[in-house]
Parts: structure tokens; C-alpha cells; sequence
């Protein structure tokens, strides 16, 4: 089996609304030194052995459901995991 | 840095940059004539999108000049952000509608939510609070993993911004037809009351007042085409597209509440969203309007990203921003009153006696152009128009009763339509109820919202067949209309105007132009014998894939007045013994109908018949009765006919049914889709009363038993149980989805 | 006896509170802008639904940090009552004034729709107007109303009889045991996704709701005719 | 300056319908070696530096409102960036 982690992104040009409010807020709490907060998805995935590749499963994977390729990036591990 | 990497104002010429912008080369002719000179890069781009078509309206304006704009209640026609109309006691409401077609069909979710956004925008900007909103929506037959991707994200993104925002969504339509598949409609419609003395202008008035930039930053957003040619002269590619816009519903919510506030201060001049074309055409409009100039100086816009050209800031479409021009002097105030809502407002310019727009950057004159050539000044287009082949045909046709062989089935089959089935998937997602004003919730005909600390109410609806247009254009045109009329009729409102989105494919082929020009005709002719005119709109067009066109869909919104809250009515049958009446001649009708469509998959035809005169005396004949406390249901006879409109009256009446009569051809009797006619049910006691009253003729009773009964002279025709037709009808869509 | 409607920034069930109040119960009340240093003054605390900051980062996280929540705080240590209404009541969860946290809904929608509940406890000042085990309609709509809780916490609500409102039938959104609404242990704490202030006027199709205002007056009545 | 990452997932006791329901995508799509999908917020955020110890801020922080304690669990990265 695999864990794969998948990071989700908005793209750079893209509008934050979550991470900007949340920079709001922490500055609201006095946490000046924050300069920048941008939120994104994490997304943990098991994934059994199979006769494809798994990296090129999981790249088809994003591009069609986990990421929407038009305002997010994606990024991925995948580690190999022993099975219990 | 990066305005090195734009072309000069020769390489433009010379490279015919403008081309990709979308200008023509007559249209740069044009523009190089006005100045006097090359315009450099930042320039044309202010041409390209103020005279895009939806702009500027350069290929439309001809056919929007037909629509009837005035009327005694009109206090604000087409052109500014809403049009207005009086409702007594120094109030008024103001709406309009808007399409996000294309950008819905790139990102879902984004593209309807921004369409929200900015269409309360549109209203707000008026200085009115929105009330509510509508929406329309058309999507290809949802038997494809994209279609439902599309309408799941779609609906979402409505719900995402208006429940955000907290304007209840209170109604809407929503059609299902291959001929949307690739290129699906998201058309938003917002609605707001305002007091007279509130009403606002966009326009940049009294030399030497501040020009403020109000609301969110500003960033790479939807620029069109933007750095397409910065790409070809450096290496950056992916970074320099034009990205998608994202709403920001809570910054907007922010900004309404600080415009309504700004809107009472003696300190504010005129306001204007930044919808299309942003920063560009709210200053050349505001300046062009007041016959003056602006002057700004792009250092001090707010921006969310680093090292923006002048050419970015003026194109881009980050959404949540106003630009407002203040008394001179008076800044400080108007500081203030956002910062209380955590929002910027910031002094970026000035208003000039030139009429020019005038734009600084880094210390420099980077445009400087006649505003009035911006937004007054595009070329108007009188395209060719052509009568289509396909519409001769039809109309050549007979009319045809599609065979029937089982009529239970039938009805069950036409309640599982997508088209006609409960919409409750979907507005079970819209907060309809937030700011308690909602007495009539999605699910009967018009919404109805109350006007608080009066009895009064609004009820509001959006229609439009997309089929009968297409087959018959300036019928389907009076059609869509009516419909709306009927619907706000029922709901028991008088129907006092409308917004109109016109949603067609390119008007470069001439068949289109020409289902444009007709459509424009048809709703004209009823705007006129319905006394509603049409107080603004939007325009869509090149709404195409792989050059197949949508079916033409002008979107009628319209709004009407209950006078008193009293004579609020809902189409579910109301108590057993009551009377069923319809009102209104059934003929042989199915051009377009959904019968038509579920026999043979597909639509050919005539479309039906409508009479406007028919149409007005029925309208008021309903109106009167429901003003006259004699109606006890409404329901306007649509799609699917009689049988359908009985079925969905009986489906929201808490466990009662029907024994109907029916006579003639059995089949057009349940499911023609003849126009003008009503479904009403009537207390026992009212019966004569009722009847002097309206021409209606009684065909069934309300009953204890919770069955569909339908026979004619021949015996039973259908019966079934109400809980079936309730289930069939409750579950087609949600199914569909699965 | 006198309210407070809290507006935070992106409340927009602020006015629908404010009217029920005043409209239809008839009581004093005033809204209060999240910044506002003391509600002394006040002598019921509502906190109503909406999208406090845009609801971004979690439902109320954000606005569990506005000034006046400190004082909140120390209106509920007093015993004033304090109701959270769908955002408030997310906002009293992410505050600890009541126990566990709100999830999204099991359908991943925002619902919104009458739905029935079931007056499990009558014996609060928030529902004492109402029978045990009433059945009474009031109308959800939100996004995250899943409520959750750890066993532990689960068993006290019970012991404790904190728990005030179920959903009554279907589940709308999967909260944990039905929940729709549970109390503070010192009982002047209420949070509750159904919308009771929209549910004040028939002409807006029931007014089930109002007997829990009602509920509320009638308590400080009494408790401020035996002290006077 | 800082580059902080933030993960927040839900707790393993905790039903995550979103996962469940990216999972179910993934199955209709035909991609059955998917075994389990579980989904959490990801945030990158750009700390100056201060005289706090910048771990004690990032756990600071996170308690107080990037993860609600209650369900969510936090594991964060930090990193040292060069100023620009
Ligand atoms: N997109 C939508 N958003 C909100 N409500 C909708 C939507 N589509 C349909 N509805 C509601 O469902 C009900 C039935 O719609 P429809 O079948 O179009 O009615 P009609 O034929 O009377 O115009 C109406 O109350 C309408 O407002
Ligand atoms: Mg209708």
C-alpha cells in the first residue's frame, strides 16, 4: 500500500479569502510577525497496489477531481507504506 | 520593469496586437482618429474592453432600442446599474439581472458565485439594500459526469456567495437541453428596495472632488487576454495568465454595509461598481456621464500583487470593489465610515473640467484619453439578418398530437422531466428564509418578499422557454413575458417591469442575429400590452461550441407589487370541497412541448399560439379575483399542461386530492401547452361570486382523498395516488444526480 | 428586560433577531457592534446566525476572538442568559462556553428547510414555555450543524439533561444523537442550529419559536419580581 | 522570516464526510485502489522574525485557532527562508 499526500494550492494570482482573514485575525491577536497566510487543502490517500503506477495515478487523480487546475496547483508524496 | 515588455505604440500598430484585444482594424483606425495619435499599450487596452460588445453593446444596442423603457412608475430606465421603479410611499425597488455564462463554464463554483456578487453589486450601487435574488440556469441533460459537475458547482457557487452575504434566494428556473451542454447559462438576478430620497447616481460630478477607491484589492484577476503579449516578448508564461476570479462574499457583505451607510452622508457625489472592465469603466462612465474628466494616479490603488502595470490595474476584474467620488475636503469622513467595517477607502484621484481620463503611474501620464470615446463613442453594428431555414419548416408544419397510450404513466414520465420536476435539490442549498421577509418561498409560482413596517410585498420570478423561442422566436419572445406575468398574477402581485437577459449564440451569423432581433420584437409586444417595461438588462452573446449555438433564451425577469399582503396566493390546492377551475382556451399545442420532447426526443414546430390580448384580460381577471378574496389557489398552466399544474398543486397541499373532468381530445386536454391559462380553486361559497367575476370553467373538485382522479365523457382517464406523483416528482433530480 | 443583538462582522441573522425581539415579543433591544466594551447594561445576551468573517477559517473561530466576547463571557459567569442561534451557537462551541465542535453537514450542503424538532428538556429558561417532548417546527439553514462530541462529554450532556433540543425524525445533517441544541451545565448558556427567530410569524409559515423568547422573559420576571 | 506549514486534519475518531465523499468520487471514476481518503487544511504562513521562540508562536497559534482541539489535530514544519 501507498500514503500519498496530496498538497492542494490556490495559484499565486489568485484571491485568498480564507488565509487573508486569517492573517486578520492573528494580527487582531497580536501576532504582528505574521506576514503572510495562504490556505490550501491537505488530503491523505491510501492507495493499494495496483498494476498502474501509482504516481501516475495519482497525477490523473488531481488534475481531474482533487484539484481544480484553473485557480489551484497540486503537489504530492507518496511514501510506500508496510502493510499491517 | 514589466512596461518595458509591452509593445510600443508602432509594434501595436504594426503587429495588430489590438486584434487579439478584439478590436478590428477599422475599430483602431477609429480609436488612432480620436487621439490623434498611436495609442500606447495601456490605452488600447481601455478601447478594447470598453467597446467590447459587453461593454459597449455595439452589435445589441440596435435591438435594445426596441424595448418599450418608459412607464409611469419607470424612475430609472436602462443605463445605470438598475433600473428603478416606484411602489408608493416614497419607496421604490430596483433590479436587474446579469449572466455568468463563461465564466461558469470554466470554474463552477466561482464563476456563479462572482456572478452573485456582482449583480448585488449592480443593485447596491443604486444605493438600494437587495432584498433578494433569483437565478436562471440552463445545462445540457444531466446524463453526463460533467453536466452534473457543472450544476452541482453551479448551484453551490450561488448558494456559497448569496447565503454568505445574507440576500435570501428566493426563486429562479432552471432548464435542462442538450443544446447547453458545452456551454451552460448562469444568469443572476438581484432585487432591492430603496426610498426615494436615496437614490444614486454613477457620476463624477464638481471639478476638483475626490475620486475614492473603496473595497478590496486589486489583482491579476480576469484580465482578459491580459499579458498575452507581454508572454511573447519574455519567457514568463504560466504566471501571466489571467486568473480566475474568486469571490470574497464576507468583504462584500462588508462593502454593502458600508455603501448603505455612505449612501446617507451628504459627502458622496456618485458611486459605481467595478463590474466589467473594473477601474476602466466605472471612471470613464462616472466622467462621461457628468460630461467631465477623471484624473488617477494608479500608485495608489490598493493592489494585492507586486509590480502591476497600469494596464493590469485599469483591466483587471478583482471583484468586491466601488469606485465613489466624494466632496472635496470631505475624504477624512469617508475614511472613517469603512475603516468601522475594516475596509480601505482610498483617495486616488481627482475630477478635471477636460473630460479626459486621465491615468498617472510611477509619475507618469500613461493614458490620457477622452472619456467620452471610451463610453459613449463605440461603433454601433446593424449586422445582417436572415430568417433561418429551420424556422420556415416549422412553420409549415401542422400541429401534431404526440400518441399517448397509458396517461398515468405519461404524467409520472413528465413529472420526472428534470425540467419540470422539483426543484427542491437545488433551493434546499439557498438560505430563502434569511431577514424573515419571505412569505412565499421557492416552490410555487412568484416568490413573495414583504416590505417590512408595511403590507405590502414584492413577488418576483424569472422565465423564459427556451424551446418555444427557438422554435418560433418572436412568439416564444411574447411567451416568456406572459409567463412571468402569470406567475406574478398567481402569487397575487400586479406586474410592474422587467429586467431581460438576452443569451444568444454569435450575432455575426445572420439566423442569430435574426432570433435576436425577433425575440426582441415578441418581448417588446408584450412588454407593451402588459404595461411592464423594461427598465434594464444584460446582453450575452457568442454563446456557442464548436459553432453549434444554445437555443436563443432571453430571461424575462420581472417584479410585481402585492398591494396587501393579504392577497398573497400559492398554487397548492388549499382544503377539500373547493372548486378547480381553469381559465383560459386549451387548443392542440405541442411545438416545443415537454410531451413533445419526451415522445420523440426532440422539438420541431410551431410554438404555441398566445394572444396578448387573451393574455391581459385572463391576467386581470385572475388579479381581480384574488384581490377580491375569492381565490383559494393559483397556479399558472406551463409546462406539461393541465395535468402537470394539477399534479404539482396537489403534490404541496398536505394530503389532499382531485376528482377532474375533463373533455375533447384527451391528450391535448392534459398536456398542450396552451397559453394563458390558470389553475385556480375556489371555496364553495364563492362560486357564483367567483364566477361573474372570471370566465373560467369549472372542472373538478378538491377532495378529502389524497388521489388523482382525472375522466372524461368516456370514463376514468388516470387515477393515481398523490403520494406517487409527489415521489416521481420529489426524487427526479436527485436521482438524475447520483 | 433588555437584549443584545451582537453584530459581528458577516452576522446577517442580526436583523431577524432583532425583529423577533422587538416585533413580536414585544422586549427592548439593541444591536452591539462586535467591538463593544461592556454589556452591563443588558440583561439577555443573543448572539444571531450568519457568516461571522466569512465563517473561512472554521464556523465562529474567527469571532470567538472579537472584543466583546470577553464579555460574553462574563455575561454568562453572571447567569445572564445567552443564546447562540446556528453562527452563535458555533461561535459559544469555539469559545468553550458550551462543549464540542461543529463539523459540516453529512450531505456536504447547506440545507435549508422547516424541519421538526423534539423539546427534550422543558425545564430551562430557554424552553420552560414549551411541554417535554413537545414536537415543534422551526427552520434550519447552514452549512456545519453536524454536532460532535467526544463519549465523555456525551455522557455528561445526558446525566446533566443538557441536552434541550433533537432533531425529531429524519437527521439533517448528522449531528451526533440527533442534537440540535444543548445548554450549559449552570443552564443559562443555550446553543441551537434551528433558527427560532424565524419562526415568530405565521405570515411566515409557523410561530413555533416564539414561546422560546417567551421562555426566556418569563424567567427574568420572576426571578426580578422576587427579588424586587 | 519563517515558512511555517500547518497541517490540520481531523481526528482518527472523527467521521470526515468530505473524505468519504472525495473517496466515493474516486470509486465511481474507477479508481478502486483507493482505500481510504482523508481531507485537512494545509497553510502556509510567513512569520518574521521576533524575539519569541518561533515554535512556541506556530503551537500558540495553532492551539488558539488554526485547529479547533477539540476535533482536529495539527503537525506543522518550519523553515528557515532567506530574506530576499
Ligand atoms: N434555480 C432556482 N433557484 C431557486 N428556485 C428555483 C430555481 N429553479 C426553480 N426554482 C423554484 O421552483 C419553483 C418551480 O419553478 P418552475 O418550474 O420554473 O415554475 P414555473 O413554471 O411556475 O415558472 C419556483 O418557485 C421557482 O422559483
Ligand atoms: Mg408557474
Amino acid at each position: 500500500m501507498y500514503k500519498v499526500k496530496v498538497f492542494v494550492t490556490l495559484r499565486e494570482s489568485v484571491l485568498d479569502p480564507q488565509g487573508t482573514a486569517v492573517k486578520n485575525s492573528l494580527h487582531t491577536m497580536n501576532y504582528n510577525e505574521v506576514s503572510d497566510v495562504r490556505i490550501g487543502k491537505f488530503m491523505e490517500l491510501n492507495i493499494e497496489k495496483s498494476d498502474r503506477d501509482v504516481e501516475e495515478v495519482v497525477i490523473e487523480m488531481c488534475e481531474r477531481l482533487l484539484a481544480n487546475v484553473v485557480i489551484e496547483d497540486y503537489r504530492f508524496e507518496i511514501e510506500e507504506a508496510v502493510a499491517q | 520593469m514589466s512596461l518595458k515588455l509591452e509593445p510600443s505604440p508602432e509594434q501595436l500598430k504594426e503587429m495588430k496586437v489590438y486584434k487579439e484585444m478584439g478590436l478590428t482594424d477599422e475599430e483602431f483606425a477609429m480609436v488612432e482618429k480620436i487621439l490623434g495619435r498611436l495609442p500606447n499599450y495601456t490605452e488600447i487596452g481601455l478601447f478594447s474592453v470598453m467597446w467590447s460588445e459587453h461593454c459597449s453593446y455595439k452589435n445589441s444596442k440596435p435591438v435594445l432600442k426596441k424595448f418599450p423603457t418608459k412607464g409611469e412608475r419607470v424612475l430609472q430606465g436602462p443605463g445605470e446599474g438598475a433600473g428603478i421603479v416606484d411602489i408608493g410611499d416614497e419607496q421604490a425597488v430596483v433590479f436587474k439581472i446579469e449572466s455568468h455564462n463563461h465564466p461558469s463554464a470554466i470554474e463552477p463554483y466561482q464563476g456563479a458565485a462572482t456572478g452573485v456578487g456582482g449583480i448585488i453589486r449592480d443593485v447596491f450601487s443604486m444605493g438600494a439594500r437587495p432584498v433578494a435574488m433569483l437565478n436562471s440556469l440552463r445545462f445540457g441533460e444531466l446524463d453526463n459526469a460533467r453536466t452534473k459537475y457543472l450544476f452541482k458547482e453551479v448551484v453551490a457557487g450561488i448558494a456559497g456567495y448569496g447565503n454568505c452575504i445574507g440576500i435570501p434566494t428566493v426563486g429562479g428556473e432552471i432548464q435542462f437541453d442538450p443544446a447547453y451542454e458545452g456551454n451552460p447559462l448562469v444568469n443572476a438576478m438581484c432585487v432591492g428596495l430603496i426610498d426615494h430620497k436615496d437614490i444614486q447616481k454613477g457620476r463624477a460630478h464638481g471639478v476638483g472632488n475626490t475620486v475614492m477607491y473603496v473595497g478590496a484589492k486589486t489583482g491579476r484577476d480576469g484580465i482578459h487576454g491580459a499579458t498575452f503579449a507581454s508572454e511573447e516578448l519574455t519567457d514568463q508564461s504560466e504566471e501571466n495568465r489571467p486568473a480566475v476570479q474568486v469571490g470574497d462574499p464576507f468583504m462584500e457583505k462588508l462593502l454593502l454595509e458600508a455603501c448603505l451607510e455612505l449612501v446617507k452622508s451628504d459627502a458622496l457625489v456618485g458611486i459605481q461598481d467595478m463590474g466589467a472592465a473594473g477601474l476602466t469603466s466605472s471612471s470613464a462612465e462616472m466622467a462621461s456621464k457628468a460630461g467631465s474628466g477623471i484624473e488617477m494616479n494608479l500608485d495608489l490603488v490598493p493592489q494585492r500583487e507586486t509590480g502591476m502595470t497600469a494596464y493590469e490595474m485599469m483591466l483587471s476584474e478583482s471583484q468586491e470593489r466601488m469606485l465613489i467620488v466624494v466632496k472635496k475636503g470631505r475624504e477624512q469622513e469617508i475614511v472613517d465610515l469603512f475603516s468601522k467595517y475594516d475596509l480601505e477607502a482610498v483617495a486616488i484621484g481627482k475630477v478635471t473640467d477636460d473630460k479626459m481620463l486621465r491615468l498617472i503611474h510611477n509619475g507618469e501620464i500613461v493614458a490620457d484619453v477622452p472619456a467620452d470615446a471610451l463610453a459613449e463613442e463605440a461603433p454601433v453594428y446593424h449586422k445582417p439578418s436572415q430568417e433561418p431555414a429551420y424556422y420556415r419548416e416549422y412553420q409549415d408544419m401542422e400541429n401534431d398530437i404526440p400518441a399517448v397510450e397509458d396517461y398515468k404513466e405519461t404524467l409520472i414520465n413528465l413529472l420526472q422531466q428534470p425540467t419540470i420536476a422539483s426543484k427542491e435539490w437545488v433551493y434546499d442549498q439557498y438560505d430563502y428564509m434569511v431577514r424573515t421577509n419571505t412569505v412565499v418561498s421557492p416552490g410555487s409560482d412568484a416568490a413573495v418578499i414583504r416590505i417590512r413596517g408595511t403590507k405590502k410585498g414584492l413577488a418576483m420570478t424569472t422565465d423564459c422557454n427556451s424551446r418555444y423561442i427557438y422554435l418560433d422566436p418572436e412568439t416564444g419572445g411574447k411567451i416568456s413575458v406572459a409567463e412571468a406575468a402569470r406567475n406574478i398574477v398567481c402569487s397575487g402581485g400586479e406586474p410592474l417591469a422587467i429586467t431581460d437577459g438576452l443569451n444568444f449564440g454569435s450575432p455575426e451569423k445572420p439566423e442569430i442575429f435574426w432570433q435576436i432581433e425577433k425575440a426582441a420584437d415578441g418581448i417588446s409586444a408584450a412588454c407593451l400590452a402588459l404595461d411592464t417595461p423594461v427598465i434594464g438588462g444584460n446582453v450575452s452573446l457568442y454563446n456557442e461550441t464548436n459553432g453549434e449555438a444554445i437555443y436563443p433564451t432571453p430571461i424575462i425577469g420581472m417584479v410585481g407589487l402585492v398591494k396587501d399582503l393579504n392577497h398573497v396566493t400559492t398554487q397548492a390546492f388549499k382544503a377539500a370541497g373547493d372548486l378547480i377551475y381553469l381559465l383560459g382556451e386549451t387548443k392542440d399545442e405541442f411545438g416545443g412541448s415537454e410531451l413533445q420532447k419526451l415522445t420523440y426526443g426532440k422539438i420541431f414546430g410551431k410554438a404555441p399560439e398566445i394572444d396578448l390580448d387573451i393574455e391581459g384580460k385572463n391576467q386581470k381577471q385572475v388579479l381581480n379575483a384574488i384581490r377580491s378574496g375569492l381565490v383559494a389557489s393559483a397556479h399558472d398552466v406551463a409546462e406539461g399542461g393541465l395535468a402537470v399544474a394539477i399534479a404539482e398543486s396537489l403534490i404541496g397541499s398536505n394530503g389532499l386530492g382531485a376528482n377532474v373532468q375533463i373533455s375533447g381530445n384527451k391528450v391535448s386536454a392534459l398536456f398542450s401547452e396552451s397559453q394563458s391559462r390558470f389553475l385556480l380553486t375556489v371555496k364553495k361559497e364563492n362560486q357564483q361570486q367567483f364566477e361573474s367575476l372570471v370566465d373560467a370553467k369549472l372542472i373538478g373538485e378538491v377532495t378529502e382523498q389524497p388521489v388523482l382522479t382525472i375522466s372524461s365523457e368516456e370514463g376514468l382517464v388516470l387515477a393515481e395516488q398523490v403520494e406517487a406523483l409527489g415521489q416521481a416528482w420529489k426524487g427526479a433530480i436527485s436521482c438524475l444526480l447520483k | 428586560m433588555r437584549f443584545a443583538v451582537i453584530v459581528f462582522p458577516g452576522s446577517n441573522c442580526d436583523v431577524d433577531m432583532y425583529h423577533a425581539v422587538k416585533d413580536e415579543l414585544g422586549a427592548d433591544v439593541e444591536y452591539v457592534w462586535h467591538d463593544a466594551e461592556s454589556l452591563d447594561e443588558f440583561d439577555g445576551i443573543l448572539l444571531p446566525g450568519g457568516f461571522s468573517y466569512g465563517d473561512y477559517l472554521r464556523s465562529g473561530a474567527i469571532a470567538r476572538f472579537s472584543n466583546v466576547m470577553k464579555e460574553v463571557v462574563k455575561a454568562a459567569e453572571a447567569g445572564k442568559p445567552v443564546l447562540g442561534v446556528c453562527n452563535g451557537f458555533q461561535i459559544l462551541l469555539e469559545a468553550g462556553l458550551l462543549p464540542g465542535a461543529m463539523r459540516r453537514n453529512e450531505s456536504l450542503k447547506f440545507i435549508c428547510r422547516p424541519v421538526e424538532l423534539k423539546v427534550e428538556n422543558n425545564e430551562t429558561m430557554f424552553s420552560s414555555a414549551y411541554e417535554k417532548d413537545e414536537v415543534i417546527t422551526i427552520p434550519i439553514a447552514h452549512g456545519e450543524g453536524n454536532y460532535y462530541c467526544d463519549e465523555e462529554t456525551l455522557a455528561k450532556l445526558k446525566d446533566n439533561n443538557q441536552i434541550v433540543f433533537t432533531y425529531n425524525g429524519s437527521n439533517p445533517n448528522g449531528s451526533l444523537e440527533n442534537i440540535a441544541g444543548i445548554i450549559n451545565e449552570k443552564g443559562n448558556v443555550l446553543g441551537m442550529m434551528p433558527h427560532p427567530e424565524r419562526a415568530v410569524d405565521e405570515l411566515l409559515g409557523g410561530a413555533d419559536g416564539l414561546k422560546l423568547f417567551q421562555s426566556i422573559v418569563k424567567q427574568w420576571r420572576e426571578a426580578h419580581v422576587v427579588k424586587a
